[in-house]
């Protein structure tokens, strides 16, 4: 049955990726862009990675396409033909280099086999001794944040480096020449929407906290709530406008939380050289090994969902005032809270 | 009892898978926007509060029975809203209902940027 | 008997695929993404209970959060992005 | 029979092929991020795929499972995840600036107006 399921959410993926390939109309293009997204996170729920799922729906589906479609709305709607002449190259390239990846495969351990040696290096060791290390049962939670949590640490810094590199490109210059601000743009004609989105915001925000906080006995964790409280602001934003949506959350503020959860993150592992451990060995936390590593894990935690979701809302949030500017000859620039 | 609940639960789960393959066939085969709207919603507002209530019935009283029931909640509320959204969007946007329906191609009247382009 | 209720709404899912790739307009394939996305929380749910892990139910209710965020998205870009502008 | 062992990656091949195609054969720049992303994806099943375990489960313990999928991999895409959405945003941010500057979003325009004297 898994297989079944398998083969077909795969089959679904391979359509949607061929008809993201041959729509013209980029914002159909984007749509089945979040469909594909919201497959794949389907395929890792059925290969037993929630977590993955988890992320994967959140950014894939909400923040990737949101973002996608914010791009299309300051471009170009409609993509234009492509010459003719480069059609067989790239043809030729992607087959050649298709055919010798699936011979490279074939050495491979069967899918699913006990005996690869994936299943019988470090993984073992994860599965048996992290609850007696940790004392938490999301296993994915503590190799996250304890076993690999400078691989982490090293995450969170390049999603930082990566909100800089939006500002430095869309958010610290004055628009160019010839855009000027547009107008407010706000769903005020849609009642529904907003009696809904006033209803169901608070509850995402509730849930990106549960998602926070229980993320070591279900999946979960910083990534994810992260994402998800970013997606319950950038709801708000598109519902409510984005002006709104700043007097929520003050962009001073905003600018300096991503600063301030690398700031945790890297802080714990200060913390605990200073009381005598190595960098981000949590043991030091405390007398109580076990103790120890689930305070650690939760301030690190704490630390990447605060940036994960200022740096969400900050990139959303530039995007969208960039694309507030309008040109002041053409009709269908702008489009944003 | 048990098995009272048991036959409830698989009656309710049939009768929402039921319901999504007709919805779904709705949608494939109804002939415009507005008709489809209203195959789509009845996927959104049959089939997943029965399939989620059967599997309720399933799980006994836990955590995860309160999460399902949140999930219906949660459905119940959006799902209608952004069908709703969508059919307004799609009246705004020029899509006439009525116009598309093949007893009256008018197509060409209408504004190009509802309609969806040459796929290449 | 979950298996049936898969089988059921993989055929569902199956229908809106089709459905958004055949298009017609945009507004059909806004449909059937939306369709599909709650579809895809079903098959997360009825995947929890075959697998007998429950608690991963989490998945289910945060496909249910961003699939309407992600229609309310499209639907507002689309609806700015359109010839008149002021969308209403 | 080895051979039909290994759809999974075979499948995540032939996406990743069809994101590359995407990236090499279309000019227009938005599609060439979404193929990044499709690409992006097809690694991500690949690995996940490495992690499935015949007869496993979740990685979140529980009594009365003794086998659990591999949850290493898991840990290393959940995080690639949201670094692959943050380096999409710094791509698209250079779309829209690319725009800004030129005017198209097509990279052989963009490319013919850098010719121009």
């Amino acid at each position: 049955m898994d297989t079944v399921i398998d083969v077909l959410l795969l089959a679904f993926l391979a359509i949607c990726a061929v008809s993201i390939l041959r729509l013209r109309d980029l914002f159909a293009m984007a749509m089945m862009f979040g469909l594909f997204s919201l497959i794949s996170a389907g395929l890792f729920t059925t290969m037993h990675a929630p977590d993955v799922a988890f992320t994967e729906a959140a950014v894939g589906a909400g923040i990737s396409t949101i973002l996608i479609l914010a791009t299309l709305a300051q471009t170009a709607r409609r993509e234009q033909p492509v010459p003719t002449r480069s059609k067989w190259l790239p043809l030729a390239i992607v087959c050649v280099t298709g055919a010798a990846l699936i011979y490279g495969t074939v050495d491979l351990p069967a899918f699913g086999d006990p005996a690869a040696p994936a299943h019988n290096h470090v993984a073992p060791y994860y599965l048996q001794e992290s609850y007696n290390d940790i004392g938490i049962p999301n296993v994915v939670a503590s190799i996250l944040a304890s076993y690999r949590g400078y691989d982490t640490l090293g995450e969170v810094v390049v999603v930082f480096s990566a909100v800089i590199g939006v500002l430095a490109l869309l958010g610290l210059r004055a628009r160019p020449p010839g855009i000027v601000a547009g107008p407010v743009r706000r769903l005020d004609h849609r009642a529904v929407l907003k009696v809904i989105a006033k209803l169901v915001v608070p509850v995402i925000l509730l849930f990106a906290l549960y998602v926070q906080f229980h993320g070591e006995y279900s999946p979960g964790g910083g990534f994810q709530a992260g994402v998800i409280f970013a997606a319950a602001i950038i709801l708000y934003a598109l519902v409510f406008g984005l002006d709104e949506a700043r007097r929520v959350i003050k962009p001073q503020l905003l600018q300096r939380l991503p600063a301030i959860g690398v700031l945790i993150f890297g802080g714990v592992g200060l913390l605990t050289m200073l009381l005598g451990g190595n960098y981000l060995a949590y043991n030091a936390l405390g007398e109580n090994p076990q103790k120890a590593q689930q305070t650690g894990i939760i301030l690190v935690e704490i630390g990447v969902g605060v940036t994960v979701a200022s740096v969400m809302l900050l990139i959303y949030f530039t995007f969208a005032e960039r694309g507030r500017g309008r040109k002041a000859d053409e009709g269908d620039g702008g489009s944003s809270a | 009892m048990a098995l009272a609940l048991d036959i409830l639960s698989w009656f309710l789960i049939l009768v929402g898978g039921a319901f999504g393959i007709i919805g779904g066939i709705g949608l494939l085969r109804l002939p415009d926007f507005f008709s489809r709207i209203h195959a789509a919603s009845i996927t959104d507002s049959m089939c997943a509060p029965c399939i989620i209530g059967g599997l309720m019935l399933q799980s006994g009283l836990t955590l995860v029975t309160v999460k399902l029931a949140f999930l219906i909640v949660f459905l119940f509320l959006t799902s209608p809203t952004a069908s709703h959204a969508l059919a307004k969007a799609a009246l705004h946007g020029g899509l006439d209902p009525g116009e598309e329906h093949p007893s009256a191609r008018t197509r060409q009247a209408q504004g190009d940027a509802a309609r969806e382009g040459a796929q290449g | 008997m979950i298996i049936a209720a898969i089988l059921a709404i993989m055929v569902t899912m199956a229908l809106a695929v089709t459905r958004a790739l055949l298009g017609n307009t945009v507004y059909d394939r806004i449909l059937a993404v939306n369709v599909f996305g709650t579809k895809t929380v079903l098959l997360i749910a009825a995947l929890a209970f075959l697998t007998g892990r429950p608690d991963v139910l989490d998945i289910a209710l945060a496909y249910a959060l961003i699939n309407f965020i992600g229609v309310v998205a499209v639907l507002r870009y689309f609806e700015y992005g359109g010839p008149d502008g002021d969308g209403s | 029979m080895s051979f039909l062992a290994h759809y999974n990656y075979h499948l995540a091949i032939i996406l990743a092929m069809i994101g590359l195609y995407t990236m090499i054969s279309r000019t227009n720049l938005v599609k060439k991020v979404a193929g990044l992303n499709i690409f992006q994806v097809s690694v991500f099943i690949l690995f996940i795929s490495l992690g499935v375990l015949d007869g496993g489960t979740v990685p979140i313990l529980k009594e009365g499972y003794s086998a659990y999928s591999n949850p290493l991999p898991h840990v290393l895409i959940l995080t690639a995840i949201v670094v692959g959405v943050a380096t999409t945003a710094v791509a698209l941010a250079l779309v829209v600036r690319i725009h800004e500057a030129y005017g198209t979003v097509e990279e052989d325009q963009v490319q013919a107006k850098d010719e121009e004297p």
